[in-house]
């Protein structure tokens, strides 16, 4: 017996129609933001490299369509978000100060956390941003709670929580999309299937392969699935997915994405062809906008680069402003420990 | 406050669980001006009450706590008072509902979530150490964590191995965590009322053996402060140190040994982190003697941070290697003669007092 | 968006037709298991009552169908059980001697674990009964170790996991039935859901009522669903069940059963009415069976008396031997912490 | 065998992570007669694979064990060596395959589980605890449970709060677990082919940060038993007792030491349940001295323990306390100037040493 799966769970969107939709300058926008995470994170594996960064260094490169589609439907603040160790882009769509996020990388003073979290810890108290996560689907009842507490308090709040495809077989998946489906909470919960679970891949981990559309149904709620390189599609899709949050209806979303990098820094990626990453790479989310925004006469070629010199002077500034700040004070050491 | 201020213990005669429900949750019985009886579960039940009369935030989350008032009776009363928005009962999960007051801890709410028994925090392990623990630190103090986590801890009646873990040591362990283990109603009340105004995780560790102890205490508010021992007996010769149930089980052996002329003096720390080794210490340097007792294993246990901290702070004053008396470093058995010797009882407390005052 | 179930995972059959099929003998069997069963545990409430036992005491009088439905199938040794702390039926059908059994539940010497466990921790090394486990949901991987174990070795055995419908949302049920999926493990799960954990009517701690059926989809495995109440049903689910276990196919069970007892013997039971409780009692699963044994001829009243006689016999002797028996020498208490 | 008899250690050339694959698995450098090179991490490797070829009843299973050959390659080639029936890439599922090996070594397999780092042991705390630690006193010696959990503990490289903790003294606690914290290539694999062959569950914790130490070793087979002590250095005027990579912090603070004319001896317990006191205390009647030196937390760490064992075993022989050089008490922070001060490096243990001297 296997339960059939409805299509509709696919959102597959006419790329051009979605485009009129967004806009212009939303579009511009959300262009803008890729850049700075895509810029912000090349710079920073070139400084883990130069040894200014240690410990891991997890990067998003290539997923970047799936937080920025996601991210342009919320308001943060009174909407929550909360992801794994693979943080930056979630930290700068919220709208935090890539000096500080880069602060953060160099364990500085001036960090986003005062240099205590590093790369896998990047947190907004403002922005509702509940980090930055180490534990494989430990984030994910965070999540549930930012939902329950948004319902709780009556905010109208959603809250959206990110999670690799590795991190579905644990528990607190489970455990948590229970609690969402039981109580109708406003919870979107979007699996990042980048396809590996480090050199794991997807189909050595979790039993099936379509996990939203074939889970979603063991707990009561809704599912959708789509093609996480391509913006247009997670727009919709984050579009679709908050709507239905926002009526206190639960969603279990999947993001069918790749990552370009290997797992950290650290990983030497042998479990993949070169050809098949190049395939990917040929399909970059990033570059698939800035076709769309040229065909569409939103941009020209010039405008597109001083768009990315806009960036590279951003993350240049950022990478000063860490260089340039004091370590933590030793006093820092005991700080935090407990509240104050 | 002193225990001397207060009625003395003894068990209630209100609360029998086998025979169905008991007649009381958080509403003392009057007994004179502005006292009130109390057993220890409606202590904790009545500051519960108290505190989400005052705070809209604060919410109760478990297994059973709604609409069965609490698998032990401890919340009796609360979803009739607060209704089912505010005292929630939740699947069987616990990771997953502590990693939930995690994230509503982090968006505004102070959360008490009850673990049927401790025993079952240990699925919840990881959320309570990776999570609630560390992360005000992580966040630079930007996500401190208020959270009270709350069951009855150490041996049940007979539970047996996997449902009589005793957890004081366990979650000590961990920077960041507070650890609070009280033994009357008056110390339950307090405590819990401070853990629901101050920002960190807090264990609140509980035991099924005395949530029937009664006690005469104020109806005036108070609260007890984190890290402020009590002494519950005073005594020469020895000191003993003793949290929760096992208060109960060194005064019963104080008792005795005082008919054999061996005076002790009974601290209760009543939070074990923070603990207040001052008050130990003091108490250490007129007795020259000091004996722990404790439901947890000894590897590891209070007795063993006692010690060294002893040593550390009061090396000249010892007469005595410090006793410990604990829980044997066996899992529980189920045979009552075994369970019996298992435990910190006073017979093994006696001992341990003789042992320490070399007779 | 929802999976549509397949009405297949339903197993309704004529309990005629399987009667036929079990055969005079072999029903007989376990219509004289059943019998024991219930007066084991009824004899044990008193003996509670009478604090010759103390602890948890938790009783499976109701639910006598399914274990004893399933275990018929098995090889106990060969094919390995395991269930929760309410496991006193899985041990008497492991074949294990009443005496001990009842010697443990006494905290004797001559327990089934020398006293040492009691009533939540039945266990037979010889029968692979896993046993009796106390942290609800801990069982499950236990009972997939066995099924990878038997598998690994070549036996050709399944083996057999309990669980209570409280126990669904436990993480543990996910990352088990995830595993068995993964690797083609055979694996029966078999979900007792007497429609309360504790007292939480299930649909308040379960996002969905078809568990298994909607929730096997979502880790690639079989289900079947059927009423626990009836033995013919169970027999014939437990026949299906082994059936694709042993072709190393996990499967997801999921029985529609009840208690009668309360959760545990302190329990008052307050959350559901008397007339609820009467309504399954009319459904008796014993009393059914021996219905069905008269009708078919293969049971007098007189031959019915004897064979309640014969286990009322045997339960005494089990309560004298248990009565009899000498408390653990006090040299116990620190053996067996470690293997000898 | 003491380290004497063995090549010096030294960081390994052969290994290098960040560059790709490293050149060995299982297999050492031949150096002479009988003798062999071998980094800590490949003494590991060596103990599975030759345990592996004579016991089939083990399996290793963990996430990236097999096709990856280890996330710190302390698997390699064993994939290759055994195939894909014993070398089992897992999910993410700590709770799950722990809970799967216990089911698997009680019928008839002996498993050996990686952690990928011991930090996600604490998902998988409840199946360690409640069934792994207990199901042989709970089935009265029935169910042995012949089970090795292995992988990195403490401190990695700069991977800050939730990465970075050190376990053992959090599973010491618990009566039915084994715990073994090797320090050098030697140990590590006498210690692991032992624990390969009894039947109780081992918490094997192995260091990042030393896998690269490298030493000569015999070729012949050789097990280090369960329990027993190892001094690693000779000393008169200070014990110093330190596990796996405190062991070396430990050394380098010696050799400064000796030069200000303080002889240390580092005693390494190298399994820290059971633990060899009698050798810790055996070295204390020669030095009247003791520093403990730990990356666990402070409360309830091994040091506690210890002064505790010490203060009841030889009240009389100690002229200080008992230092505690340990993580100190908060989450590891990322910036490498706090990290630096929050782990138990040489500097801090001189400065403990000198104060139990009284210089
Ligand atoms: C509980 C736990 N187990 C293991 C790890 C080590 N680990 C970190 S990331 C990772 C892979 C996660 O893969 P996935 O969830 O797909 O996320 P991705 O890295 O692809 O974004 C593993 C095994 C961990 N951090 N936590
Ligand atoms: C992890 C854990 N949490 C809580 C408990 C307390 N507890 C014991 S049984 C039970 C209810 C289980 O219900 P269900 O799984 O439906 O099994 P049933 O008792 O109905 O057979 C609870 C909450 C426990 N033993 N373990
Ligand atoms: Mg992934
Ligand atoms: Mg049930």
């Amino acid at each position: 017996m296997t339960a059939a799966v409805q299509p509709d769970h696919w959102v597959r969107p006419d790329p051009v129609q979605v485009r009129d939709e967004i806009g212009r300058d939303r579009l511009l926008g959300m262009f803008r933001k890729m850049l700075l995470i895509r810029e912000f994170e090349e710079r920073a594996e070139l400084a883990y490299k130069a040894k200014k960064i240690a410990g891991f260094l997890h990067l998003y490169i290539g997923q970047e369509a799936v937080a920025t589609g996601f991210f342009d439907h919320l308001s943060p603040g009174r909407d929550a978000t909360v992801t794994t160790y693979r943080c930056h882009a979630q930290g700068l769509l919220s709208g935090l100060n890539p000096d500080e996020l880069m602060a953060e990388l160099y364990g500085k003073a001036t960090g986003n956390v005062k240099g205590k979290g590093g790369s896998m810890h990047f947190f907004s108290k403002e922005k509702s941003f509940l980090g930055g996560h180490g534990i494989v689907g430990g984030q994910v009842p965070v999540g549930i709670g930012a939902a329950f507490s948004a319902k709780y308090r009556g905010t109208g709040g959603v809250s959206v929580t990110f999670l690799g495809d590795g991190a579905v077989p644990q528990g607190t998946f489970h455990e948590s999309l229970n609690m969402a489906g039981l109580w109708g909470l406003p919870a979107i919960v979007v699996i990042e299937n980048n396809q590996y679970g480090m050199g794991t891949a997807c189909h050595r981990a979790v039993a099936v392969a379509d996990m939203a559309a074939l889970k979603a149904p063991g707990y009561g709620v809704e599912a959708i699935t789509f093609d996480g390189l391509d913006l247009f599609a997670s727009w919709k899709a984050g579009q679709r997915a908050v709507a239905i949050a926002r009526a206190n209806k639960p969603v279990l979303v999947e993001a069918k994405t790749y990552r370009y990098r290997g797992h950290s820094v650290s990983d030497a990626g042998l479990y993949r062809s070169k050809d098949e990453v190049e395939r990917y790479k040929a399909l970059d989310p990033i570059e698939r906008v800035q076709t769309s925004l040229l065909e569409a006469g939103w941009l020209t070629d010039d405008a597109a680069t001083t768009e990315r010199e806009a960036v590279v002077e951003r993350v240049r500034a950022a990478l000063d402003f860490a260089e340039r700040s004091p370590e933590p004070d030793l006093s820092e050491l005991t700080r935090h420990v407990y509240a104050e | 406050m002193p225990i001397a201020d207060c009625h003395p213990l003894k068990p209630s005669r209100s609360i029998d669980l086998k025979a169905g429900e008991p007649i009381n949750g958080y509403k003392g019985i009057p007994t004179g001006e502005n006292r009130q009886l109390l057993s220890l579960r409606m202590a904790i039940c009545q500051a519960l009450y108290e505190e989400m009369k005052r705070d809209e935030t604060i919410y109760v989350m478990g297994e059973e706590v709604a609409e069965y008032n609490g698998a032990y009776k401890v919340t009796k009363g609360l979803l009739d008072a607060f209704g089912p928005k505010r005292v929630i009962d939740s699947p069987i999960t616990e990771n997953g509902f502590t990693g939930l007051a995690v994230g509503a801890a982090m968006t505004g709410l102070r959360p008490v979530i009850e673990f049927m028994s401790w025993n079952f925090s240990l699925v919840a392990f990881d959320q309570i150490i990776s999570n609630a623990s560390k992360m005000c630190y992580m966040t630079g103090g930007m996500f401190p964590i208020p959270l009270v986590m709350r069951g009855p801890n150490g041996a049940g009646p007979r539970v047996s191995s996997q449902h009589s873990h005793a957890v004081e040591a366990l979650y000590a362990h961990f920077p960041g965590l507070i650890v609070v283990s009280p033994s009357t109603p008056y110390d339950a009340k307090g405590l819990m009322k401070t853990a629901l105004r101050q920002n960190n995780p807090v264990c609140f560790l509980e035991n099924e053996m005395v949530y029937n102890l009664e006690q005469e205490i104020p109806t005036a508010e108070y609260l007890v402060p984190f890290g402020v021992a009590d002494r519950k007996r005073e005594g020469r010769d020895c000191t003993i140190v003793a949290v929760s149930r096992s208060v109960h089980w060194a005064l019963e052996a104080a008792e005795q040994l005082a008919k054999e002329g061996i005076e002790c003096e009974v601290i209760d720390p009543r939070t074990v982190k923070p603990l207040d080794i001052g008050a130990i210490v003091e108490s250490v340097k007129k007795t020259h003697r000091c004996v722990v007792v404790e439901e947890c294993y000894r590897t590891g246990g209070l007795g063993a941070e006692i010690a060294a901290q002893l040593m550390e702070l009061a090396f000249d004053e010892l007469d005595a290697p410090v006793g410990r008396v604990t829980t044997t470093e066996n899992p529980m058995p189920y045979a009552a003669n075994l369970e019996h010797e298992t435990l910190p009882k006073p017979h093994r407390i006696i001992a341990a007092v003789k042992a320490a005052c070399y007779r």
